[in-house]
């Protein structure tokens, strides 16, 4: 290790970043005062830093100065340490000898004290120069990236980018918790604002999911556990017995015609319960892999042993119903993973106010999705319950979004699929359809023009957030509907207005199990719970965890354009990694001084990467630097001090500490 | 070289717009121009009728129309912004509309619908007439101070044929050809409150009152009108607005054709600038009786 | 005029989590004291005992450790690691006479910059009430 | 429209609350098919109408509000609002929509309803003017401001009169007052052309 008392030659850079740090930090007296620190042999203060002559400024300086150390103080080590340590390069000089002091997001933008502000910088600078002494010249590692990738969910973001990588040449294995893949989108009937047909333009990507040669598709199964890092990950994917065999099984679907059941009984859940299903089932005509699924909790034969089987019968020679079947486990490698785990609706039950599960004529409006789908239970038609066609209907904007008692944030895509179903309601039935909302957002390509049509389609938008659904009748016109209570802010008048039919459009939640499955690929949620990217607007599929990338809506609510282009761009992502075929790993792992070492063992249990190994001949610990991630927990453990941390030394951060604290 | 035109005074000419007519027809003997006064015309309707019954309002139009196309008339001159309107506005509906087309069938206006194009003398004089020849005829050195025009509404809205709807500036430009300086304010086509000084009196006049208010804050010592309705508005309630609020308005409300008849050598009496009500003043300061001195443009 | 007292407080942050938080509360220009000096390490079980002790020898007025909640550890339980630590500690600060407010632990993810600021401004809060530390031989006599 | 019996409306306060079944949608659709009115349903609720009307200080609902209520079918608010009377028809609204609207005309529309409706506010000066203007026309085929202005005022509030004798005498003094009635020559022929005309 480098001694402090060799010739060190420092030089502070302390970046104005525009307004964003001079306005609050005075910068010149900040550099002045970093000139006069030991060691130190220039000190500027420039516009910004990470420009092509800012950089050049510092490579100047290097040559010229004959510098061996570089203080940055300027923004986040997470947002250009890169920048700053290629600078570094550039000069001829190794990059870890940068020391980056955060006077940005940790200083000038939390607080307005100008004063406190500057001496803040001028503490955390006096900090890194004493550290900075004690940096080492050190090198970055290489990890080959496993070129196989894994996708979570098999809905249109997962479809998308499992169908990019496997073009591309790519082993990927697609994983889906459903019977089949789809997703959200199989369900409904239309897209906004083309209002082309869902199905239409969603089958065809799943059949060529299932044909195609590099994708491995394992459908009713679940990942279960994740080791490993980028480039090298190993998952665990738990398949479930659907007691139909996909190899064997051709698809006929005789077997759901013989089921003892003669009639449907069990609620369809593609179908949100609105139509009927048997205990062996297809979840929808196109689904895939086209092999039916039993549902044990169901069939007469798990329950009561006492079935005969006619399902099995009618698939003879081909043997594909195994009841016996039994979950089984695979294990693979890969080098990536892409997380497309989507979404769950809001459940209306949570808005008692608008009498969901409490009126039958209150749909939610993935209900209705089902409804006007011509797929769907009623074939198209839009029918309530008890079989009458709606006159009049109104949609519930916003339900199970920006509210403080549900969900905060804006679900983007409510307001465009209930102007699609007012449309397609109006449509099917020529029913007066009125649209309650609190402000209409129509931010996409064609989406203000859709709301124009549907303006001039007549049906009715009234601004206001609706109070409450009920069956009260105050007035004898009102008996025998819905009664919709709201303030028209717009004609300033509170109104009630009776209809056959609520449509509730309810907003999009992270999936319940968001918080397990984060932590089992060791990233992070946002407060909402949806999963957080690395940077909203420069990384918005990345995540901190290197080598795991996010699409669709488990990162956030978005429609089908968006999600498809995100599950494109994660796709790109984890191809980059691919192809460079390695990635560069921080130099940050831990060693052994063996000489120091007394073999008490302590560290071995600590690494929970065992990359801590006993010798049992020399009685020494010894760290395997590749599988050391740098978390540095056994060097705080060790009694004796033997074991070191690189870029993180204890007298590294002894001299931080210090500079920290002794007032200059 | 003498042009004719169809002419259609409308009510307000022959009224409180008396001096309009009288500046307009001046203005145009001197430019060479004559006017030929439809026979027999009847009341344009304005915006009242048109509150009533649409279809026959669009009626009263069409027999002007046909008065003229009978005349043989390939332009009317119609100086009355509301005239104006109402006018293109019934041949605008007529064309869109096959109920209002269907209402006007049979009289003679069905022909004319098209074959008459109504004109304002201010969008005239900008494109027929031009600024040059209004310049090479100028006799008059203009003695008074900047003056702040005022289109009001009717004339550029919605049809913005006479100039441009929101910032209209013809006016402007015909006035500086002869050397008025004009000042640049916000409420040029902001509307005088057209009947409503003769409705609800309160309204109207202070709609007015923030047009006197604004136009002298830019430091306008006249304001010119193109609509005899604007005129008056603005002309007959300031002595009521210097009792109501103490402020010492005496502004002259003048026809822009009033100052450019004067500067091509029109004299007071035939310009009608004895009708004026408020900054007489000013106008006699301005328009001198008898003006021995012609002085020549330099 | 009486200048309050300011204390300093040496913050060591995970590199994963309480860093960002850190960094999230300045993106979102949420406003906090401006008494804590960040040190960051790149997991919270990094923290030695030592570093802790160090920066009250010489001087701060309070030691704030952040790192992941329990379960979220970037490197699966570093977090853990500390928590005992952290406990063993707490006693031998209170024997050398320290109070108990001048050391804490916190776990603070990267979404939870709003966070930061009222751990920070509560511990500024209450070290500005407890006033500069008084080295310990002097307590003796007092 | 009857009145409600029930008891909790029986009290003399005004209800504000609407029930559904007091908007007349059929009334809002032939609105919106009359000449000029055809962009009703496209109106976005911006309310830069409103908002550049000069007469909309004195409005009661304001354009904005007038559409709303149209198009859902508030019959009675809108005609008996004092706002479309206030409208003096100075197109600003129509040439600053953004939906390209001809809220002018939408107001000329109301306006005429309202007097076949008799939903007119009462002793309000500005129907009757319009109306005593179509008389005076359809029996003249001239206007004259004078007997205008009388007529109106003596059926509204004749001691306006004397305020506005002032401005009469103003107007005597320079020549720009007509006591006579002006009429047409061929009022005959005028009125068997308007004939037939009238949607009244």
């Amino acid at each position: 290790m480098l001694k402090a008392n060799g010739d060190i030659r420092i030089g502070v850079y302390v970046c104005h970043c525009g307004t964003n740090i001079a306005a609050v930090v005075d910068v010149k007296a900040l550099a002045a005062y970093s000139a006069t620190l030991p060691n130190v042999v220039v000190s500027r203060e420039y516009k910004y830093l990470c420009s092509d002559p800012g950089q050049d400024m510092i490579k100047q300086d290097i040559l010229d100065l004959k510098l061996n150390r570089v203080v940055v103080a300027s923004c986040s080590p997470h947002l250009h340490e890169q920048t700053f340590r290629n600078a570094l390069a550039s000069g001829d000089l190794n990059p870890f000898f940068l020391q980056m002091v955060n006077i940005r997001e940790q200083d000038s933008w939390v607080t307005t004290d100008k004063p406190a502000a500057t001496q803040k910088a001028q503490d955390l600078v006096r900090a890194a120069a004493r550290r900075v002494a004690f940096n080492e010249s050190l090198e970055r590692g290489r990890i080959p990236i496993n070129p196989a990738v894994m996708v979570v969910g098999g809905g249109i973001a997962g479809i998308h980018a499992a169908l990019t990588l496997a073009n591309a040449g790519k082993k990927v294995y697609l994983v889906e918790r459903e019977p089949t893949i789809g997703g959200h989108m199989a369900q409904f009937d239309k897209t906004f604002p083309t209002l082309d047909c869902a199905a239409c333009i969603l089958t065809p990507k799943m059949s060529s999911v299932k044909n195609h040669k590099n994708i491995t598709l394992w459908t009713y199964s679940e990942v279960t556990r994740v080791d490993g890092y980028v480039g090298n990950y190993k998952v665990k994917v738990k398949r479930l017995p659907r007691y139909v065999q996909e190899d064997l099984c051709s698809g006929c679907l005789e077997c759901l015609k013989s089921c003892v059941f003669k009639e449907a009984k069990v609620p369809d859940e593609f179908n949100m319960g609105l139509a009927k299903r048997k205990p062996i089932y297809i979840p929808f005509p196109q689904a895939v892999p086209l092999v039916p699924v039993i549902d044990p909790e169901t069939c007469i034969q798990f329950k009561s042993g006492k079935c005969k089987k006619t399902c099995i019968e009618a698939c003879g020679d081909r043997h594909a119903i195994n009841l016996q079947m039994l979950e089984t486990t695979e294990e693979v490698e890969v080098g990536n993973i892409i997380l497309a785990t989507g979404f769950k609706a809001f459940d209306a039950k949570r808005t008692p106010d608008y009498g969901y599960g409490l009126y039958p004529n209150v749909y939610t409006a993935l209900e209705v999705e089902r409804l006007v789908n011509a797929s769907g239970p009623t074939g198209g038609e839009v029918v309530l319950r008890d079989g009458r066609t709606p006159q009049t209907v109104g949609i519930v904007h916003c339900v199970g979004s920006r509210d403080e008692n549900t969900n905060r944030w804006c679900s983007r895509v409510c307001c465009m699929y209930s102007l699609k179903l007012a449309h397609l309601i109006k449509e099917h039935t020529g029913a007066e359809v009125f649209n309650f909302y609190i402000d209409m957002r129509t931010p996409g390509k064609g989406f203000e023009e859709f709301y124009q049509k549907l303006l001039n389609e007549r049906v009715h938008f009234v601004r206001g957030r609706v109070a409450e659904v009920t069956d009260w009748a105050m007035d004898p016109s009102e008996e025998n509907k819905l009664v919709i209570r709201v303030e028209d802010t717009l004609a300033g008048l509170v109104r009630r207005i009776p209809v056959d039919m609520v449509v509730l459009s309810t907003g999009l939640e992270p999936q319940a199990d968001a918080e397990q499955v984060r932590r089992m690929f060791n990233i992070t949620c946002a407060s909402g719970g949806f999963f957080l990217e690395r940077h909203p607007k420069l990384a918005p599929v990345s995540t901190f965890t290197d080598g795991v990338f996010l699409a669709g809506c488990c990162q956030g609510p978005k429609d089908i354009p968006d999600t498809v282009a995100q599950a494109g761009a994660a796709a790109a992502e984890a191809l980059a990694l691919i192809d460079a075929g390695f990635v560069l790993t921080e130099p940050n792992a831990a060693y052994v001084l063996e000489e120091v070492c007394s073999g008490c063992k302590t560290c071995v249990p600590m690494c929970p990467f065992s990359a801590v190994e006993f010798l049992l001949e020399e009685k020494k610990a010894r760290v395997n630097p590749a599988m050391c991630k740098g978390c540095g927990t056994c060097v705080a453990a060790c009694p004796s001090g033997s074991i070191h941390q690189h870029l993180f030394e204890d007298q590294q951060i002894f001299e931080e500490i210090e500079g920290i604290l002794t007032n200059a | 070289m003498a042009a004719t035109y169809g002419y259609f005074p409308g009510c307000s000419l022959k009224g409180t717009g008396a001096a309009y007519e009288e500046s307009l027809l001046t203005l145009f003997r001197l430019l060479d121009l004559s006017l030929q006064e439809l026979k027999d015309w009847n009341c344009c309707g304005a915006t009242s009728y048109m509150s009533i019954d649409e279809n026959s309002a669009f009626g009263l139009s069409a027999r002007n129309l046909g008065i003229a196309h009978e005349a043989g008339h390939r332009d009317l001159v119609t100086p009355c912004s509301a005239c104006y309107l109402v006018l293109r506005k019934t041949q605008d509906y007529a064309a869109k509309y096959p109920q209002i087309a269907k209402s006007i069938e049979g009289s003679p206006a069905a022909a004319a619908l098209d074959a008459v194009k109504i004109r304002h003398p201010m969008e005239l004089l900008y494109n027929d007439v031009g600024m040059a020849r209004i310049k090479s005829k100028m006799v008059r050195k203009w003695k008074g101070g900047p003056v702040a025009c005022y289109y009001g509404c009717q004339l550029v809205r919605p049809f913005a044929e006479a100039d441009r709807a929101h910032d209209p500036t013809r006016m402007d430009e015909l006035l500086r050809a002869v050397g008025v300086p004009t000042v640049d304010w916000a409420l040029k086509t902001k509307c005088c409150g057209g009947s409503l000084t003769g409705t609800i009196h309160e309204v109207g006049v202070r709609l007015n009152y923030i047009l006197l208010k604004e136009a002298a804050r830019k430091g306008a010592k006249a304001i010119v009108t193109i609509c005899p309705l604007c005129q008056y508005n603005l002309d007959a309630y300031q002595a009521e607005i210097r009792k109501e609020t103490g402020e010492a308005f005496d502004m002259p409300v003048l026809y822009f054709t009033q100052i450019l008849g004067w500067a091509l050598g029109g004299d007071a009496k035939s310009l009608g600038l004895g009708r004026a009500i408020s900054g007489c003043g000013s106008i006699k300061e301005w328009f001198p009786k008898r003006t021995q001195e012609v002085e020549v443009h330099a | 005029m009486p200048e309050t007292f300011e204390p300093k407080i040496v913050a060591f942050f995970c590199n994963w989590c309480t860093y960002l938080a850190a960094d999230l509360a300045g993106t979102s220009r949420i406003k906090y004291a401006p008494n804590t000096r960040v040190v960051r390490v790149m997991c919270s079980g990094r923290v030695d005992p030592q570093f802790i002790l160090d920066a009250f020898a010489k001087g701060a007025d309070g030691v704030l450790i952040g790192g992941c909640h329990p379960g979220d550890c970037h490197y699966q339980e570093g977090n853990y690691k500390m928590l005992r630590r952290f406990a063993l500690l707490k006693r031998f600060v209170k024997q050398m006479g320290i109070e108990d407010e001048r050391l804490r632990l916190e776990w603070i993810s990267a979404a939870e910059g709003e966070r930061v600021k009222t751990v920070i401004n509560d511990m500024v809060d209450k070290l500005r009430a407890l006033g500069p530390r008084v080295p310990v031989s002097q307590k003796e006599v007092a | 429209m009857k009145k409600l019996k029930a008891f909790w409306l029986s009290s003399d306060m005004r209800r504000k609350m609407k029930f559904q079944r007091e908007a007349d949608l059929q009334w809002a659709q032939q609105v919106a098919e009359r000449p000029g009115c055809e962009g009703l349903f496209s109106c976005l609720q911006c309310g830069t109408c409103s908002g550049t009307c000069p007469l909309s200080i004195y409005m009661d609902f304001g354009p904005r509000k007038i559409i709303s209520l149209v198009r859902e079918g508030f019959r009675e608010e809108a005609l008996s609002s004092q706002t479309i009377w206030l409208c003096a028809s100075c197109y600003s609204c129509a040439v600053h929509c953004p939906r390209q609207i001809h809220i002018t005309d939408v107001m000329y529309s109301l306006k005429r309803e309202a007097i076949q409706q008799k939903l007119y506010p009462k002793r309000f000066p500005i129907p009757v003017l319009a109306q005593e203007f179509y008389k005076m026309v359809r029996r003249y085929g001239r206007s004259s401001e004078f007997w205008l202005v009388l007529r109106m005022a003596l059926r509204t509030n004749p001691f306006q009169l004397l305020t506005m004798s002032g401005t009469g005498w103003q107007l005597m003094r320079t020549g720009r007052l007509r006591l006579g009635q002006d009429k047409i020559e061929n009022v005959k022929e005028l009125q068997s052309q308007m004939a037939g005309r009238e949607v009244r």
